[in-house]
């Protein structure tokens, strides 16, 4: 299974992090162990799955994109 | 209902103009309310001479149009229009803008003020300011006071 | 802050646009809220070619002067413009507009909300539908639902 | 003394009167009295004193401006 994983703004600066892929991964937050190699996750961090917010506990299938970020600041 | 992520300059006035001529809603609205965000020189006692706004396309266009949807659904709207910018902004531009056209105010009113708190809330847009000491990321949205 | 009654048609965009370049507010002004009022072609489900506003010259002009200091004191508002037609007005023209100016969005939009339901409640204007069957003064505001 | 009273709208066309002036009014209730030849006062009238609004029995003195109006709908 691949699973696509996006960080954005500071996370992605942060991580040096922007696209990637990783395999294996049953939720968002073992998406977020393995592509960032086991970071630290900052308790603001916002995860969305295919588009819609979700939790890092949340399942994941094979081709989903999963992607996280900090708080948004538009408007 | 129309949600438009822009790269350009543009003019807010003339967009929402244009907007409801085109939308050919004609002695069929009654009130038309608007918020307009534009781009300070000061924020957070620092100046900005710049920001950066970056953006998830795919769920930023998915989510301005659920917005629209939910507004929708919430109050008797004729039209919606959404245009917000990213990329590179400077001072004393529109970084967005929101208008919704009711037959009566309460609506139009009511889904404006809505929609620009839940777009705050929701939309994945992160601004980056350009100070005087150099690139900052805005860690949150202020409450608006 | 400028308070206008106008007895000809205006455009409501080109207004806000032509007051805020020349109220000087550029890199002040993060918010601007605005409501629209405009003439439908029907309400109380009859219809309405058109219709005539009559005011209290003085006492109309003081109440938005009134309206716009109160609204000064509850919010910190860097500019406000309202504009009001009287006498003749068809369908589809702009019956009047309310603009805030402020620094950041709270306070444009709620002096916004809060100047058009007491302009509503508050100002002198008394409107005059021509329908079908003649001519017929408006009783009462409705709650704008 | 003169008092100015000035009826609008609705109320102006009904009673056919628009600016008047009435003497030895105390109240505005009074000036609606003198200046109307004792009309009935529909419930929903509205009166101002020198622009501002007002009670019916608020007082009055030599020079101010009486106004008698329906419910105001503009906006």
């Amino acid at each position: 299974m691949t699973i696509h994983v996006k960080f954005f703004a500071s996370l992605k600066d942060k991580l040096n992090l922007e696209d990637t892929t990783v395999e294996q991964a049953n939720t968002a937050g073992q998406a977020w162990d393995i592509a960032t190699d086991n970071a630290d996750r900052p308790s603001n961090v916002l995860v969305a799955i295919n588009l819609e917010y979700a939790q890092f506990d949340d399942t994941i299938k094979a081709g989903d994109e999963v992607a996280f970020f900090p708080p948004v600041t538009g408007g | 209902m129309t949600a438009q992520i822009i790269k350009h300059i543009f003019d807010p006035w003339q967009a929402i103009a244009k907007h409801q001529e085109a939308a050919n809603l004609s002695q069929k609205f009654g009130a038309t309310a608007t918020f307009v965000g534009t781009m300070r020189d000061f924020n957070d006692n620092a100046d900005v001479s710049a920001m950066t706004l970056e953006h998830y396309p795919a769920m930023t266009a998915h989510y301005l149009e659920k917005l629209i949807e939910e507004a929708k659904i919430k109050w008797p709207l004729l039209d919606v229009l959404i245009i917000h910018r990213v990329g590179e902004i400077t001072s004393s531009e529109t970084i967005m803008l929101i208008a919704c056209w009711s037959a009566h105010r309460r609506a139009s009113l009511d889904a404006c003020n809505w929609l620009i708190e839940e777009l705050k809330h929701r939309a994945p847009f992160w601004k980056k300011e350009t100070r005087p000491d150099g690139e900052r990321w805005v860690e949150k949205n202020t409450d608006g006071l």
